[in-house]
């Protein structure tokens, strides 16, 4: 047990209090305090996209911006896992 | 656009122009021209004036003249020879110990603005 | 409605939308030619410029603009935001400047340095990802948008960062900037579940509203923490710096000079959170958040100059000096911070100047530095691609062969140490008199740090360009065109900004840094509607 | 309704468990076994909270391919942890 | 030594084209029962997997490249970032779903929860595209890593 | 009618779990890798049958009673039920296999063919 | 909610029960086989289960998911049976 | 209503991926913990959406107006599942890399230039 | 030809049961549904038409074949598989093991039995299959109580391991 480890335990000790704190404060647990937004979207995601699935029509319709950033990521993933495999010489 | 180019940069307290700036180095530059013409009667090529000497002696080899990056400014670093091995330490380049020094700052935040 | 029109109106998705389509298309185009796709990937960056230069000249005409994604109707419903928007002001505008001129510089100069390698299809690709990352980040007003664009820059350039996979230390630094980056947006991912948990909304003006309402609460003092650490660790402030130097040191100085457009996106994601999300509530906390910035900023700056002087490799050194320069900001802005938030009620902005003038400084030395720092990455790129060597101690006497290098370098050199004429010494002189409003202390560790970077970067000078040439370089030719193109390109700003500071301080930073102290600008449209 | 809460109760229990079991074993390939079987109760739980989609996501990608990937990096380096320098 | 077992080929070779029509199922049915482009295409991803580790990578490699699927991808992400521009273009904002609520293909809306496979306006061209997108991409992931484990240092 | 469907979905329910547990006791008892697989192969594969069956029959009482959404809680959980019977084996058969390979001895073994004809 | 659900939820507290003795299975057991053993044990328990409470919710749409898990395990299992008898990919 | 268990779940899988990846010394094992660290991050996005007595957003058409979970974190949670696997990709060619060029997975072999 | 044609009819049926209950064609599919199905299909066989037809199992299209399977999965089979389960409980209970690995020779010859058989093996009373002779389709097998007699030749009887599940296979498979 070095002085590196000691201080990092200590650190992460504080660390998890807190959370551990936050998860205290937060709402109860299946009884979210505010619901505008999902409400709206629960509401109206028949009517308007004419999707059954709610989750679908969030991550296609209403926030489909960031599937597109989403699939972006994977691309980017894909494209630099290939070029690390990639042959170095011509 | 012009007339805004030439405004006065105010700071606050104080004001830079660069222009002003530019026009003293300029004028600067033409005394050192100035000057320097009148060394230029004297000075011959293909003489022993275009040789370059150490202290009186010739000049040694190349790559024994050139002088190496980490021998530069040795005083300084001697003098802060203290401050810089701990920093030195810090930096291990051991990605876990980067991760520890985030998790330290998270938790002195934590505690001053958590406790706040 | 006209063309322009139209293209004005959808400026703000097509700025995204077009590197990222040509980042699709780059590897059909390589199958057709290496030099058409070279070509294509210069002309989207510069589509993209001209798309952000045409958003730039509107927003600082006629105010923030918004942009919603996925529909024409109003997205505030029973005042709600449902759907993603961007909202572009002038801070937001003035780092997509930033970003979009590194990315230019960065892939002219690509053209040339990068040619004699293998797999340059993906590092393309990866390029025009890096770029739309940045502008994403810059860009949005969600949330987890910001999240998920934080993603994409860390992943596109912790992969090119390990670009030369040969070098055992690239590997490396890629993959300490990957996790680094990973534990940085995961604890921003988890920031902004609790602020969503919160107020169940993730739109950036909506949350700050929501706050101003509710006061501050335990939660989201957590959130706010979490959101400071994880940014100002992926912004490069000490004590967490240190993955900076390795990455920017390894990684090829093309890809180092967008490096600096990352770091400061998450810089800018910093200041966004602190200012506008946290703006109604941000002087409730007995320490000032802006304290906090201050001492970041200082070790900060402490650290990167000492460190930087006994480097010995080139790349690694303006790391450091990179790290340096970061300080400033976050010092400046952190002045500002503080003095906005301790302000008696009756003092506004108006009877505090040195707010403004500090916030000013540090928006403009953010360009500055970028500018700078890039510029010097561009030299050492220069260097390696002539010599193949970035160690100090075997470099010398390259003047002699490399004479347009040499003056960048020294143009680079005589910016970054803040010395007149140059831009450098515009901000840092915003800097140094409104710091010393608030402590004068602090202005004077920012003039010793730039004293000292004047003394690094003499060395480097002394022991890369100067003294006897060496017999080993003697063959050496000056680099191709287009890399000096590049380099050009960024010292012709410098000069222009450092003769006429108050052009720039006026047009840009100045909206900007009203933009940032000022959140009810960014919170107008929540209530009045588009 | 009170069946269910224990169960919200011991499934987050077990996937702790799982993970300081993943975290605890020296054999990588054996951590990685143990990762792919939080990963099958985080899924569970995903599917208990509601959400089955991300569970079916979580299930694709967390017992398929996660552990793939891991199987094979394991594979292309070694297997056990060193302890020492 | 290539590929397993008799019986796991044999099981594999059974498998697949019934994990493959699964996978198609989801994204199909991404708008209307739980699933979409991304699980569906992790299915499919999964189900190529497991042919590359029953058969061993070089029976895979003969039969698909990587640049191949890399070709795919780009396809993929083409077409979803295409749909999102033929919203700018006829719906009047990028990613605008402008099918729904018009009498074309995908353009009914459902009336009372009776939602069909024919409504849902973009949402399931943009299930395929993202679901493309992701099959070449993760097998591309696996397939790369995979032959990577054989090669030694180059 | 519903009663007696009720009686029978306790009385599969309960032979499910019972071979369930089993399985899991069986996995802790046993002295090896093999006897092990034996007990978490086929006692777990056993006990799905029979708590999925329960299920298949609920759905199909609900079908029968004019429930469209039965028919489908019937066919899909009798397609997990088939999944799980063709790849439960034939995991176990790759792991027994792979188990060989690795060097791992069936433990209190009278013989081993298999040992024999890969040393001669 | 379903008339027999506390009788199905019940059952499924019992299996939980074998996935902690299946745990303990993968914590002990010697050989990196043992532990694929547990693993499948748990990977067959969860099927189960997740047919279980889409019966329980009502939800007959959500026994999807226990297809996809029940087909794609197999994979998982597979990758790590390769591993261990050696060999190339 | 139960004592917030789910998110105290979530604090110790973030806590068990941090002490992973400040005492493990190995860089898959650091891997490992990334993911339990995102795992957690996805459960609480999950728990945050979650309504009792709720069924899934998804519309079957048999139950009039059901309490619906939300439908937003799911969804955010799919793009953060889809970034996890992206990471954890790129991160273990780039182990596959460092244990190329060094042969070893040990932690301190990623050394800085500074010492 | 044939193989594609046969794969695309196996995933049409599977992408219908999967579907049911969506529409109104024969009270259970929608006719979109089936429009789908069938360019899913067609590129599903399209794909995997030459992994999951061999040339030699294009028999078990001959749908008297599947009944007779499934009267052998219900009858034979499941009455080894509760006898199995009987027989592992026994021993769970009481720990009493004596095993070994033997190796018997069915005598099958294409794959598609093999696998059916080994699958049978696994699920059956005290057997596990561990191994596969690829030359002559011999099969390896874990035996948890080893019948003294039984090991006195190699290969060993069928009988003695599985029963009469070979010929039951022969029959279905080949």
């Amino acid at each position: 047990m070095n002085q590196r480890n000691i201080l990092a335990a200590a650190f992460l000790t504080i660390v998890a209090v807190f959370l551990m704190f936050s998860a205290l404060f937060m709402h109860p647990f299946g009884e979210p305090t505010s619901q505008a937004m999902d409400q709206y979207i629960i509401d109206n995601t028949v009517g308007e996209t004419g999707a059954n699935n709610g989750v679908t029509s969030v991550v296609f319709d209403y926030r489909g911006f960031d599937t597109l950033g989403e699939a972006t990521v994977l691309f980017t993933a894909v494209a630099s896992v290939v070029m690390l495999f990639r042959r170095l010489k011509k | 656009m012009i007339e805004m180019m030439l405004e006065t940069f105010e700071t606050g307290t104080g004001y830079w122009h660069p222009l002003v700036w530019v026009t003293a180095f300029v004028i600067i530059f033409l005394i050192v021209y100035i000057i320097r013409g009148f060394g230029e009667k004297k000075y011959k090529k293909g003489t022993g004036q275009t040789q370059a000497f150490l202290s009186g002696n010739k000049e040694y080899d190349k790559q024994l003249m050139h002088v190496q990056s980490s021998n530069l400014y040795w005083g300084w670093t001697e003098a802060l020879k203290w401050i810089i091995d701990v920093l030195k330490k810090m930096h291990t380049g051991n990605v876990s110990d980067y991760v520890l020094w985030f998790v330290v700052v998270m938790g002195i935040l934590l505690l001053f603005v958590g406790l706040m | 409605m006209n063309i322009v029109d139209m293209l004005l109106t959808h400026a703000p998705a097509l700025t995204i939308a077009i590197p990222l389509l040509g980042a699709f298309l780059t590897p059909l185009i390589s199958r057709v030619s290496e030099k058409g796709r070279n070509i294509f990937a210069i002309i989207i960056v510069g589509i993209t410029a001209l798309f952000v230069f045409l958003m730039a000249s509107e927003i600082l005409a006629n105010g923030p603009m918004t942009y919603v994604f996925g529909s024409t109707a109003a997205t505030v419903q029973q005042s709600t935001v449902i759907r993603i928007l961007f909202e572009v002001d002038a801070l937001s505008i003035f780092m997509a400047i930033i970003g979009i001129i590194l990315s230019f510089v960065a892939v002219v100069y690509s053209y040339a340095f990068m040619e004699k390698n293998t797999g340059l299809d993906k590092y393309y690709t990866l390029l025009l990802l890096m770029t739309t990352g940045m502008l994403g980040m810059m860009l949005t007003g969600d949330m987890f948008n910001f999240f998920v664009f934080l993603e994409i820059t860390s992943i596109a350039s912790a992969a090119l960062v390990a670009f030369w996979t040969n070098k055992a230390k690239a590997v490396e630094a890629g993959f300490k900037y990957i996790v680094i980056s990973t534990i940085g947006a995961l604890f921003v991912l988890f920031a902004i579940a609790l602020l969503y948990g919160q107020y169940d909304a993730l739109n950036m003006a909506k949350i700050a509203q929501s706050l101003g309402i509710s006061g501050f609460t335990f939660i989201d003092k957590i959130a706010l923490v979490l959101f400071i650490a994880a940014l100002a660790m992926k912004g490069g402030l000490a004590p967490m710096h240190m993955w900076l130097p390795d990455a920017y040191g390894q990684a090829p100085a093309s890809i180092s000079l967008l490096l600096i457009g990352a770091t400061q996106a998450s810089l800018y994601g910093l200041f966004r959170i602190v200012f506008t999300v946290y703006g109604e509530v941000i002087s409730l906390p007995a320490i000032s958040i802006g304290w906090i910035l201050v001492l970041l900023g200082l070790i900060t700056m402490l650290i990167g100059v000492i460190m930087a002087i006994i480097q010995t490799d080139f790349k690694r050194l303006i790391g450091y000096g990179a790290v340096a320069e970061l300080g400033y900001m976050a010092l400046a802005v952190g002045t500002g911070l503080t003095i906005v938030a301790n302000a008696d009620p009756n003092i506004t902005l108006q009877t505090a100047p040195f707010a403004m003038k500090a916030i000013t400084g540090g928006l403009f030395h953010v360009i500055n530095d970028a500018l700078d720092i890039g510029l010097l990455f561009l030299v050492a790129g220069a260097v390696y691609y002539a010599t193949k060597e970035t160690s100090l101690n075997k470099l010398g006497g390259l003047a002699r062969n490399m004479k347009y290098t040499t003056i960048f370098f020294i143009i680079g050199l005589l910016a970054v140490s803040g010395l007149p004429p140059f831009n450098g010494f515009a901000s840092k002189l915003l800097i140094y008199e409104s710091t010393y409003q608030l402590n004068p202390i602090l202005s004077i560790v920012a003039i010793l740090s730039s004293i000292l970077l004047l003394a690094i970067f003499v060395k480097v000078l002394h022991s890369v360009f100067l003294g006897p040439a060496l017999p080993k370089y003697e063959t050496v030719r000056e680099v191709p065109k287009s890399m000096l193109l590049a380099m050009a390109v960024i010292a012709g700003i410098i000069i222009v900004f450092g003769l006429f500071p108050q052009v720039i301080v006026t047009n840009l930073v100045e909206p900007a840094a009203n933009a940032l102290v000022n959140n009810s600008g960014y919170l107008q449209w929540l209530t009045g509607g588009f | 309704m009170i069946l269910l809460d224990a169960i919200h109760i011991i499934l987050p229990l077990l996937m702790i468990v799982s993970a300081l079991i993943a975290v605890y074993l020296k054999d990588l390939v054996a951590a990685t076994i143990a990762l792919a079987s939080m990963s099958l109760l985080l899924s569970l739980e995903f599917y208990i909270l509601q959400a089955p989609d991300v569970a079916i996501a979580e299930a694709g990608v967390g017992a398929a391919l996660t552990t793939a990937i891991l199987i094979l990096a394991i594979k292309a380096t070694k297997r056990t942890e060193e302890e020492e320098e | 030594m290539k590929g397993m077992s008799t019986i796991v080929k044999t099981i594999a070779n059974i498998g697949f084209p019934i994990i493959t029509i699964y996978g198609l199922y989801v994204i199909a049915h991404g708008h209307l029962t739980p699933g979409g482009g991304f699980q569906g295409g992790a299915i499919v991803a999964s189900g190529l997997a497991l042919l590359a580790v029953a058969h061993g990578t070089s029976w895979v490699e003969s039969k698909v490249k990587e640049h191949d699927l890399s070709m795919l991808e780009s396809l993929g992400a083409l077409g979803f970032i295409g749909l999102a521009f033929l919203g700018l273009l006829m719906g009047g904002a990028f990613f605008s779903n402008f099918l729904v609520d018009t009498s074309m293909l995908f353009g009914a809306i459902p009336v009372d929860g009776a939602a069909n496979i024919n409504t849902g306006g973009t949402l399931p061209l943009m299930n395929f595209a993202v679901g493309l997108k992701v099959i070449a991409g993760l097998f591309a992931i696996v397939l790369v890593m995979a032959i990577a484990t054989n090669k030694e240092e180059d | 009618m519903i009663t007696i469907i009720t009686g029978i979905i306790y009385v599969l329910l309960g032979i499910g779990v019972f071979f369930n547990i089993l399985a899991s006791i069986g996995l802790l008892r046993f002295p090896d890798v093999y006897t092990r697989l034996h007990a978490g192969t086929k006692c777990t594969t056993f006990g799905s049958i029979f708590i999925i069956g329960s299920v298949i029959i609920l759905g199909l009482r609900s079908w029968y009673f004019g429930d469209v959404n039965g028919s489908v809680l019937a066919i899909h959980s009798m397609g997990a039920l088939l999944a799980i019977l063709v790849t439960n084996p034939t995991g176990a058969h790759a792991i027994a296999r792979a188990a060989h390979k690795s060097g791992v001895k069936p433990a209190q073994a009278v013989i081993d063919t298999l040992e024999k004809e890969d040393n001669s | 909610m379903m008339p027999l659900a506390d009788e199905y939820l019940i059952v499924l507290i019992i299996l939980s029960l074998a996935i902690v003795m299946a745990m303990i299975r993968i914590i002990l057991g010697p050989t990196a086989p043992d532990r694929v053993v547990g693993l499948d044990t748990i990977n067959t328990i969860v099927i189960v289960s997740m047919v279980v409470f889409g019966a329980i919710f009502e939800q007959v749409i959500y026994i999807d998911v226990a297809i996809v898990y029940a087909l794609l395990s197999f994979v998982s299992t597979l990758y790590i049976a390769k591993y261990l008898q050696g060999g190339e990919y | 209503m139960i004592a917030n268990i789910p998110y105290l779940t979530v604090a110790g899988l973030i806590i068990i991926g941090l002490y992973t990846l400040l005492f493990k010394k190995n860089l898959i094992k650091m891997v490992i913990g990334i993911t339990i660290l995102q795992s957690g991050v996805n459960l609480f996005l999950i728990t945050l959406g979650y309504r009792m007595g709720s069924v899934a957003p998804i519309f079957t058409g048999n139950a009039d107006n059901p309490v619906m979970s939300y439908p937003v974190p799911q969804a955010l949670t799919l793009t953060s599942i889809v970034i996890g696997v992206a990471v954890l990709a790129l991160m273990l060619s780039l182990v596959i890399h460092i244990y190329r060029h060094h042969g070893s997975l040990h932690v301190s072999k990623l050394g800085g230039d500074d010492q | 030809m044939l193989a594609f044609v046969i794969t695309t009819i196996v995933c049409f049926i599977t992408y219908l049961l999967f579907t049911t209950g969506s529409g109104d064609i024969a009270g259970l599919w929608s006719i979109e549904e089936l429009l789908i199905g069938l360019i899913l299909s067609l590129i599903t066989g399209f794909i995997s038409q030459t992994v999951f037809v061999k040339d030699e199992d294009v028999r078990m299209a001959n749908p008297l074949k599947w009944l007779l399977f499934l009267v052998y999965a219900i009858g034979p089979f499941f009455v080894s598989l509760a006898k199995a389960n009987v027989d592992v409980a026994y021993r769970v209970i009481t720990g009493k093991i004596n095993p070994g690995i033997v190796k018997i020779h069915p005598n099958l010859k294409t794959d598609l039995s093999v696998t059916i058989l080994a699958n049978s093996i696994t699920l059956t009373p005290g057997t596990l299959s561990v191994d596969i002779d690829e030359e002559n389709n011999d099969l390896y097998i874990h035996w948890i109580n080893v019948d003294e007699q039984a090991i006195k030749q190699t290969p060993i009887d069928c009988k003695y391991v599985c029963g009469s599940f070979p010929q039951w296979i022969r029959r279905i498979a080949e």
